[in-house]
């Protein structure tokens, strides 16, 4: 693979992606995503806006009757389209993921050296001692020592089987390292440790890298851009620290501002938070999803859904407020109206 | 500390081992805790995992007994009898950190609002109580919800369920374990709201126990830093928070997102309550000690060898830490 | 582990809308709360009847329940009796004895009629007995920890260690003749299963937050065991029970079979025996073997059939396609 | 993790790992810390040794309670006079106090020796050694074969849940778990046996051998009789097996350590035999150790039917009499080869599964 | 069943001879004639031992056994047999008289070695063997029934070396050293037991060189055995039930014998249980005591539907103790004796007794309903079917009943806690047994002991009578004597006999060409008082049987088990194959 190529295809281009589940939920709906290789993209969203299911989507992870539609191009190929000796082939070789939950991912009844093992053995045809040998260097690249290739899952504390995790979706050097909540569910200084772990390989490695989770403090730290979902949908895009910083979207906003800052007084004995419950994907409000909870909905919003737009350089979100100029559209609804 | 008398609950020297697992000692999770909370004070336990937080939490609650020291709630102490604790615990009520499992999924809302009624046999009107409850909870209209499962209703919801369930009792103090530790971020403000909100109408104390310094930034009047066992530091939220002294808190501090200048990582996982270091019981992990601050300070036989006192519970801000004190000694 | 969720959330299914308001919030609490039960009943029938297995399983009991109850109905009071049996010996199958006759000329499907009652009686019976003690000791000795937990732990265990049938024998053998010393044989011997069972599922119940909340609000042993472990537990125990009766009406006829029912009573179990000790095998009498065989079997299936729908619907994790 | 020795279909929750994270049922065994693997099975066979003891004492009193006279039992229907019923009584011991005789059981017992047989007039331990080999045989070699039946179709039904020959498996499978056993090897004797219409009777009716044969014809002859009661053994027995790997294999179905599996690009049927079925296996072993402490007590309604020389078949023998030292002897062995069998499987589990153990 | 044609049994065994194999569904509990109590064990000591007398298959009267004649002396207390000289033991060893008396001496000493036929030598004084051909024995007491001494004579050259008679069971060293008609060969717990034709047996060899009983618990395999021909004769167990009789009847090569049984099948009642000395115990039915509602009973049971329904005529209706088959001492009631079936009369027999009818009930005079119980054998299917008829019958007397089945009924029935028994017992060809177990002298010591009564019956006459017939050394006076006792049985009321079933058997024609029945008319076959059947059996011409052989069906049983595993194999194969195809399309 050069570079040259890399340059001009990006490593993972998502466009217009749906997920239907077998239920009927629509839990991904029409996503597009583009990263390069190098860089780093955060997903960000609160719990059941599709974030998982986009991720599974990638490599065609999801269940049975499930329907999915779009192009998923991995270094330009089409993942959806692909034969399965394909998509094996391009699972952990191509792209890996970091899952949810470490303790549920890995295999309870096998030594965690044999599970990286594994994937190497499979995808790099090596001699099973090569890939033990290797499995034992990844997990000291990681900082554990080599010897804990023996031990078993639940041998290990949540942060050391979150390594193990890393270690083994580096197992194949793929291009494209998925995270999915890797830090979820630790405590703040494992999940400093993981974290920067992450950021150093990805940055050695020159990896492309999407990391998944609802915090929006942490995305907007470690990665580079940052994309805000809301009901299977992309509402906001743009480089981390600015849509952190300065959402656009009510939603991105809402979300940003639960995140206290220790040491500003205007947090201090005022959490703040977003009323109403998440949409169900099964049953979405008409119009903009978001509406039913957003304070600043105008009429319109009830009836119609509003497309990503442009909201500034290199930047995009999904509401009818939002001006092409970056600046967030007048609060007033008559004015609102009018530029529309 | 001065007045007993004021203080709600306090723990004095509180102690909680647990029997050693796989031929291991005794694991020591609570190792002498001094804490008072006030009535209409919210207090904020923070900590790394395996601090023993929930150990202190449960045992100011009588749910697991002390191995040493002693629970003084409302000038008494505290008696492990049956009927005494049952009447302790209409006046004290626990909020855990998974509003999921905290409901049964085969009672409604209903019933599980109203089941410490029931257990404490209240003699008024129920429906009334557990509609009030609700509604002060913020789940509105409250007959709307009466009779949902815990499944059909969101995670806020549920949380806002479990507080309802706590409040029904018109409990003196809430001690709330991790109350938002498994809630979207976004739901996260409305339930700290919401208990914010119920101190200042109810002038209800509240123990929060959190590892999010945030947490502790939003609602918190005071907060006590837990190490291994111990409360390393303890005092008012906005001088802990912008000035720690504890090298502990200060990691703790810098490896937030948004902190400014180089996150202090502690390596390493979670300290082994059943292998206690002597001397202070960070100095193995502690990043003064290894940068050679605390040689310099001239401390650093102290950290390895000498134990630290019990700070005591009460509002002065206070740190247990050798390289702190000596500093500290140093400034005036 | 079985059954977190009685009233099943299904992602796909109509969404369980709240949709009490106006008149139902302007009843008692009492009756919204029967509403609300008849309402997850509803929902459990309405997922019960997705599986067709059960539906047929049920399907097949309520028939075989009705030809039971209207024994006397269908065949005359005087089915059983030897002196006025209307046939002769082992008479094959005809209009008049759709299934033939036995030995004393008695019309075997009047018999089976009537045996439905006695099989139909000791299985559920013993079923109750060994649900019953089985839950009462599985939820105690999860529930409390020390020593007497590990007593009655241990008592099952020892329980459990004695091969079934032949501690069932055993007792048969030890008790008189009657209809319930098969019960109590049954009964007492298949129980540490089910305690086992329940105490399992008493432990995971006992580990959810929920008790710790419980127990925080001041509930007693008592309150916790009846109002959270119970309801917890009972759909496990009503999976088990189905299955229970379905064992239980074998073993019945097992014992029967072996000689250690009550032979004046009409058993599936004993008219096996019976037909055997005519001879029926060697003669070939079909329509006296093989009736009571097929409806052992039938009534067995009927009953592990609803057992296994039950517990699916009570337990949506078994259900799901990956 | 013990027994469970009614066939219910429901999988043994108590096989599964610890109790969700919190309480204080979890906990981080480390299986292969052989200093606390020791400690973990000193504690099983410590276990084990006082079912043993109880299960001893049990026997003994559990079979005088059978109302019946064992002496009148032995000599019924021939010409004994009254002298003669004491005389015998007098040497089977059983003129002696009760506490005297349960003294002198437990301690022949604990030196291995119980007793002489009433009606066979042999030592127990003798009759039983007899019988003991025809029981493994036919009951092992069922065994064998419905438990590997029942992994494998459990495992296919489980992994194609829904489909045809899933619905079709397990219906099959259910109706035969449901039909009595003694009856079903009646019905393959007259159809099998005996014969019926076109059908040649081309399986013998009914022990172990024809008694005239040598060298590997007698072999060949041993198989050929157990054919049948094989079949009704396995065809009542593997359902049980087959449930509960399907159970426990559709509850593993939806786990994330399988979506990891898939994710690396295994085959589907890798990710099947590799990572689902070796962790659903446990509620099946639990099952296949319980079933293989019962290979002992044998299957006495089909040794009945099939006329099987085996220890069923002398259990009931003597328990009609009872032969007291026969029967309570059996009954101890029975219990004791369920016993080992679970201490065996509370042995192997953390082998098996690295979760289970402590 | 068609068998599958192949060669036949005798074929087979050619090198061996021709064998005879019996099914039976007893197991041995012993071989050693002193411990040996089951049937079929005692069967095989008879064939493997002489006794001194034998009975004729004819009309039972002693005939020569190992004595050639026995005398008793002027004083009735001396008896004198004269032992043959021509009978030798399997390893060569003259048997002599000196053998006897060993015998008979061990039973008498050695109270291990007394468990099975003890009984027989309680009223010995003294036995010895003055010379080779001699055997004399002294009793206390005359006794009528020294020429039915069913005694196997053991060698004592081999028997000396015995040194625990309570556990030694003569099965490990084969040959086992005899003199009888057959010569045990090998056993095989629950399965076999095989004995060859004894060459020199004085009587001579008999036809069959290898006799096989050969266990089969279930009869209905037992049946379908001799049908595929894998055995040659099938002895019911008691009998084969009329329904498997009528099927194998109509089966060519198959004949179905049927003979009078040696069983009679009786109800007693409880006449109040008591000890020797008088006490009384148990809770037997006051009402019984009443000879009145004894007969009334009886008079309301139909035997001849009993015989019809429940044996399906394979049985002869009930009347004097001793079974007719044993012809000597069979009795009959005179017809105005009888109680024949007559429910009118029983009910006016119970008003008369005090027990009037009130809402289809009998209420006797203290207020309480007449409810009985019946002791039943569970193992026994006869019991069953007639406590169902007997409940019907008297229900409609008014009398209510209640069936209890037992495995064991001698614990309520020693108690006397019982109201009424299913009684029964084996004849002997000497009834001296089972007239003695209805004297004085049988009742129990204690209360609640076992004994040798069989259901506490006690009477003077009785008695006397009883210890008469006992000295009665001529047949003919002896029978008479016999006769009066079961009259007043009859008339007692305290027993009713039913029935006696006869012995169902059936063999292959194709493989026994002939056997001797005892009687020799119409008689049974297993189970003799004798070895006359299996030593008299003749062979079928090998070529006219067809019976299956097992080496022939082994061989067929392996072609199609090999087939069947082949097809299986297949098609696993190719079932595994597809679905390897098919889940590589599938998703993954
Ligand atoms: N297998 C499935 N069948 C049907 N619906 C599903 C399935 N898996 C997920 N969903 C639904 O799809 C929606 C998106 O789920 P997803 O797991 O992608 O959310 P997420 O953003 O990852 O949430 P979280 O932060 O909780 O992990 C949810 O509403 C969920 O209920
Ligand atoms: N019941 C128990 N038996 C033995 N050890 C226990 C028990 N409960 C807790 N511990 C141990 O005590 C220590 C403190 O546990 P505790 O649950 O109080 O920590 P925590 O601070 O609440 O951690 P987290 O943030 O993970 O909830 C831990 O090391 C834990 O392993
Ligand atoms: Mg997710
Ligand atoms: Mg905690």
């Amino acid at each position: 693979m050069s570079t040259t190529s890399i340059r001009k295809t990006p490593l993972l281009e998502v466009r217009d992606l749906t997920v239907t589940y077998a239920g009927g939920a629509r839990a991904v709906r029409g996503v597009n995503l583009e990263v390069d290789a190098g860089r780093k993209l955060g997903i960000a969203g609160e719990s059941g806006c599709g974030k998982s299911t986009l991720a599974l989507a990638l490599l065609r992870l999801l269940p049975a009757g499930t329907k999915v539609t779009g192009e998923i191009l991995l270094n330009g190929e089409d993942v959806l389209a692909m034969k399965w000796g394909q998509v094996r082939a391009v699972r952990w070789a191509g792209a890996s993921i970091v899952f949810q939950g470490a303790m549920h991912s890995l295999n309870a009844v096998h030594r965690i050296g044999d599970q990286i093992a594994e994937p190497i053995v499979l995808h790099r045809k090596t001699t099973q001692a090569a890939a033990r040998k290797r499995a034992g260097e990844l997990l000291e690249q990681v900082g554990l020592p080599a010897a804990r290739a023996d031990a078993y899952p639940h041998e290990l504390s949540g942060g050391q089987r979150q390594r193990v995790m890393i270690a083994m979706a580096l197992a194949c050097d793929p291009g494209l390292i998925i995270a999915d909540e890797p830090t979820t569910a630790l405590d703040v200084m494992i999940q400093a440790q993981i974290l920067r772990l992450i950021e150093q390989l990805v940055s050695e490695q020159d990896l492309g890298l999407i990391m998944i989770s609802h915090d929006l403090a942490v995305l907007s730290d470690t990665c580079d851009r940052l994309a805000v979902m809301y009901a299977g949908r992309v509402v906001e895009q743009g480089p981390a620290a600015e849509v952190y910083e300065r959402a656009h979207h009510p939603y991105s906003k809402a979300l940003s501002g639960a995140f206290p800052r220790i040491g500003d007084p205007a947090s201090r004995f005022a959490p703040r938070g977003l009323p109403g419950d998440p949409p169900d994907p099964s049953a979405l409000p008409a119009g903009c999803t978001f509406h039913p909870r957003c304070t600043v909905a105008l009429d319109s919003c009830t009836t119609q859904d509003p497309e990503l737009r442009v909201a500034g350089p290199g930047r995009e979100a999904a509401c009818v407020l939002v001006g092409p100029d970056g600046v967030s559209a007048p609060q007033g609804a008559e004015e609102a109206r009018s530029t529309s | 500390m001065t007045s007993t008398t004021t203080d709600l609950l306090s723990a004095r020297d509180l102690r909680v081992s647990f029997p050693g697992r796989h031929g291991a000692g005794q694991a020591r999770a609570v190792d002498g805790v001094d804490l008072d909370i006030r009535p209409g004070e919210i207090v904020a336990l923070v900590g790394e995992s395996g601090c023993g937080k929930t150990t202190l939490a449960r045992s100011l609650l009588g749910l697991v007994p002390p191995t040493g020291g002693q629970v003084t709630f409302d000038g008494k102490p505290l008696d492990y009898g049956s009927r005494a604790l049952k009447a302790y615990r209409k006046r004290v009520q626990l909020v855990l950190q998974d509003p999921s499992g905290s409901l049964n999924p085969r009672h409604t809302v209903y019933d599980a609002v109203a089941e410490g009624l029931r257990i404490h046999r209240y003699g008024g009107d129920e429906r009334e109580a557990v509609t009030n409850a609700l509604s002060r909870a913020g789940l509105r209209p409250p007959e709307r919800f009466f009779l949902r499962y815990p499944h059909e209703l969101s995670g806020g919801q549920r949380q806002r369920v479990v507080i309802a369930g706590a409040l029904v009792l018109e409990p003196e103090l809430i001690v709330a374990d991790e109350p938002v530790a498994s809630l979207d971020a976004s739901v996260r403000g409305e339930i700290l709201a919401l208990l914010l909100r119920l101190r200042d109408e109810l002038g209800l104390s509240a123990l929060v126990v959190t590892h999010d310094l945030g947490l502790a930034w939003n609602i918190a009047d005071r907060v006590a830093v837990m190490y291994l066992g111990r409360i390393v530091e303890t005092g008012d939220v906005e001088q802990i928070l912008t000035a720690p002294q504890h090298p502990y808190t200060q990691a703790l501090l810098s490896v937030l997102p948004e902190a400014e200048g180089e996150p202090v990582v502690l390596t390493g996982e979670p300290p082994d309550p059943s292998k206690v270091p002597s001397g202070c019981r960070f100095h193995l992990r502690c990043q003064v000690l290894a940068s050679g601050e605390a040689e310099r300070a001239g401390v650093a036989d102290a950290c390895r060898t000498k134990d630290l006192p019990v700070l005591a519970g009460g509002g002065e801000t206070q740190v247990a830490c050798h390289w702190a004190s000596a500093a500290a000694v140093a400034r005036p | 582990m079985t059954t977190e969720s009685m009233p099943a959330s299904t992602p796909g299914a109509e969404v369980p809308a709240p949709e009490e308001s106006g008149p139902e919030e302007a009843k008692s609490a009492g009756a919204l709360a029967r509403a609300r039960k008849r309402r997850s009943v509803a929902r459990f029938w309405r997922e019960y009847r997705s599986h067709r297995g059960g539906l047929w399983g049920l399907a097949g009991l309520i028939l075989i329940a009705l030809i039971a109850l209207c024994a006397p109905v269908l065949t005359g009071a005087n089915a059983q009796s030897v002196t006025e049996a209307p046939g002769g010996a082992l008479e094959s199958p005809s209009a008049e004895f759709p299934l033939g006759t036995d030995q004393f000329g008695r019309s075997v499907l009047a018999l089976l009629i009537w045996g439905a009652r006695v099989s139909l009686t000791v299985g559920l019976l013993a079923a109750f007995l060994c649900v019953a003690i089985g839950t009462v000791v599985g939820i105690v000795a999860g529930h409390f920890r020390g020593w007497y937990s590990t007593v009655l732990m241990r008592v099952t265990d020892w329980f459990l260690v004695m091969p079934t049938l032949v501690l069932a024998i055993a007792l048969a053998t030890v008790m008189d003749r009657s209809l319930w010393t098969v019960i109590i044989a049954i009964g007492v011997t298949t129980w540490p299963t089910t305690a086992r069972l329940v105490r399992a599922q008493t432990l995971a119940v006992e580990s959810r937050p929920y008790i710790e909340r419980a127990r925080a609000l001041g509930g007693g042993h008592g309150h916790i065991m009846l109002r959270h472990v119970l309801p917890n537990v009972m759909p496990l125990v009503l999976a088990q029970t189905t299955l229970v009766i379905s064992s239980a009406i074998l073993t019945e006829a097992t014992l029967a079979f072996l000689g250690l029912g009550d032979p004046t009573i009409t058993s599936w179990g004993g008219m096996l025996q019976d037909a055997r000790e005519a001879g029926a095998v060697s003669a070939g009498d079909w329509w006296y073997l093989a009736p009571p065989g097929i409806a052992i079997a039938l009534v067995a299936l009927a009953f592990t059939l609803c057992g296994r729908a039950i517990e699916t619907v009570l337990n949506p994790k078994l259900g799901v396609a990956r | 993790m013990t027994a469970d020795s009614t066939p219910a279909l429901v999988k043994q929750a108590d096989a599964e790992g610890p109790a969700p994270a919190g309480s204080p049922a979890v906990r981080g065994p480390r299986a292969r810390n052989t200093q606390a693997y020791l400690k973990y099975v000193a504690a099983k066979i410590f276990g084990a040794a006082v079912s043993l003891f109880a299960v001893l004492v049990t026997s003994f009193f559990l079979f005088r309670l059978i109302p019946s006279d064992p002496v009148k039992q032995m000599t019924g229907g021939r010409p004994v006079s009254a002298e003669q019923l004491d005389s015998l009584r007098r040497q089977l011991g059983l003129d002696q106090p009760m506490w005297q005789q349960f003294t002198s059981y437990v301690g022949d017992a604990l030196t291995g020796d119980f007793g002489t047989s009433f009606q066979y007039h042999a030592p127990v331990v003798d009759k039983i050694t007899e019988a003991l080999p025809a029981t493994l045989l036919l009951t092992g070699t069922a065994y064998v074969l419905y438990s590997a039946l029942g992994i494998w179709l459990g495992t296919r039904t489980a992994w194609r849940n829904g489909s045809k020959s899933d619905r079709f498996n397990t219906a099959l499978a259910l109706t035969l778990y449901s039909v009595p056993s003694f009856w079903l090897g009646l019905l393959l004797i007259i159809v099998f046996a005996v014969g019926v219409g076109p059908i040649p009777g081309m399986f013998p009716t009914g022990g172990l051998e024809s008694g005239n044969e040598s060298g590997f014809a007698y072999v060949l002859d041993v198989a050929h009789h157990m054919v049948l009661p094989v079949i009704t053994l396995v065809a009542v027995g593997y359902a049980q097996t087959l449930l509960v790997m399907r159970s426990s294999l559709l509850d593993e179905m939806g786990s994330d350590y399988l979506t990891t599996a898939r994710a690396k690009g295994l085959r589907d049927d890798t990710v099947r035999r590799k990572h689902a079925v070796p962790n659903a296996m446990l509620p099946t072993f639990t099952l296949m150790f319980v079933n293989l402490g019962h290979v002992v007590a044998g299957q006495i309604l089909v040794e009945t039917v099939f006329s099987w020389p085996g220890l069923g078949g002398l259990f009931y023998q003597g328990l009609s009499v009872p032969d007291l030292p026969l029967v309570q002897a059996l009954f101890f062995v029975f219990a004791t080869a369920v016993i080992l069998a679970n201490t065996l499987a509370d042995l192997l589990y953390p082998l098996l599964d690295p979760r289970v153990g402590r | 069943g068609v068998p599958l044609g192949a060669a036949p049994q005798q074929a087979q065994a050619a090198d061996s001879g021709k064998t005879l194999t019996v099914a039976v569904a007893q197991s041995i509990d012993s071989l050693s004639p002193f411990l040996a109590q089951k049937l079929l064990s005692t069967s095989v000591s008879r064939l493997m031992y002489d006794f001194l007398t034998n009975y004729d298959p004819k009309d039972n009267h002693a005939v020569p056994g190992l004595a050639t004649k026995w005398e008793p002396s002027a004083d009735k207390l001396t008896w004198t047999y004269t032992i043959r000289s021509n009978s030798k033991w399997s390893d060569g060893e003259q048997a002599t008289a000196e053998d006897a008396a060993w015998t008979f001496n061990k039973m008498m000493t050695d109270e291990a070695a007394a468990q099975a036929n003890g009984s027989f030598v309680t009223n010995f004084k003294k036995v010895t063997a003055p010379s080779p051909t001699q055997l004399v024995i002294e009793l206390k007491e005359p006794q009528a029934t020294m020429a039915a001494l069913d005694v196997p004579i053991v060698p004592k050259h081999v028997w000396e070396k015995v040194k625990d008679f309570s556990k030694f069971n003569n099965d490990k060293d084969f040959p086992v050293v005899g003199n009888g008609p057959f010569v045990l060969s090998d056993y095989k717990v629950d399965q076999y037991v095989k004995l060859k034709a004894n060459k020199d047996f004085w009587r001579g060899k008999p036809k069959f060189d290898e006799l096989v009983f050969k266990t089969y618990k279930d009869q209905d395999a037992a049946v379908a055995a001799l049908r595929k021909g894998e055995v040659s004769f099938v002895a019911g167990s008691p009998a084969l039930t009329p329904a498997q009789a009528a099927s194998l009847k109509g089966d060519a090569n198959i004949k179905v014998n049927e003979g009078p049984g040696r069983r009679f099948f009786a109800l007693a009642t409880n006449p109040g249980a008591q000890t020797k000395d008088g006490k009384k115990f148990g809770n037997g039915n006051e009402a019984l005591l009443d000879q009145k509602v004894r007969q009334a009973l009886f008079l309301s049971i139909d035997r001849k539907t009993i015989i019809d329904k429940v044996f399906q005529g394979h049985a002869v209706e009930g009347q004097g103790y001793i079974p007719p088959r044993f012809s000597e001492y069979a009795w009959q009631p005179s017809s105005g004796q009888s109680l024949a079936y007559d429910p009118a009369k029983a009910g006016k027999l119970l008003d008369q007794a005090g027990y009037a009818l009130k809402d289809g009930k009998r209420v006797g005079k203290d207020g309480k309903a007449l409810d009985l119980r019946i002791l039943c054998h569970a193992t026994d299917p006869n019991d069953k079917a007639i406590g169902k008829y007997l409940k019907e019958w008297w229900g409609k007397l008014g009398v209510g009943l209640k069936v209890e089945c037992l495995d064991d009924v001698s614990v309520p029935w020693y108690a006397g806690e019982y109201d009424l028994a299913f009684d029964g017992w084996s004849v002997n060809p000497d009834p001296d047994f089972v007239l003695g177990i209805h004297t004085c002298a049988a009742l129990p010591l204690k209360a609640k002991a076992s004994a040798a009564t069989d259901n506490f019956i006690c009477d003077k006459k009785y008695d006397e009578l009883y210890k008469k017939q006992l000295a009665e050394y001529d047949t003919t006076k002896r029978a008479d004597l016999v006769g009066q006792m079961q009259s007043w049985l009859y008339d007692s009321g305290y027993m009713s006999v039913i029935a006696y079933p006869n012995a169902v058997e059936a063999y292959r024609t194709d493989q026994i060409k002939s056997i001797t029945t005892m009687p020799e008319a119409a008689g049974n076959i297993y189970g003799q008082d004798g070895y006359w059947s299996w030593w008299s059996a003749v062979p079928a011409d090998s070529d006219g049987a067809s019976g299956d052989s097992d080496s022939g069906s082994s061989s067929t049983g392996i072609v199609i088990g090999i087939v069947v595993a082949v097809v299986v194999l297949a098609g696993g194969g190719f079932l595994l194959s597809r679905r390897r195809r098919t889940t590589a399309d599938e998703r993954e």
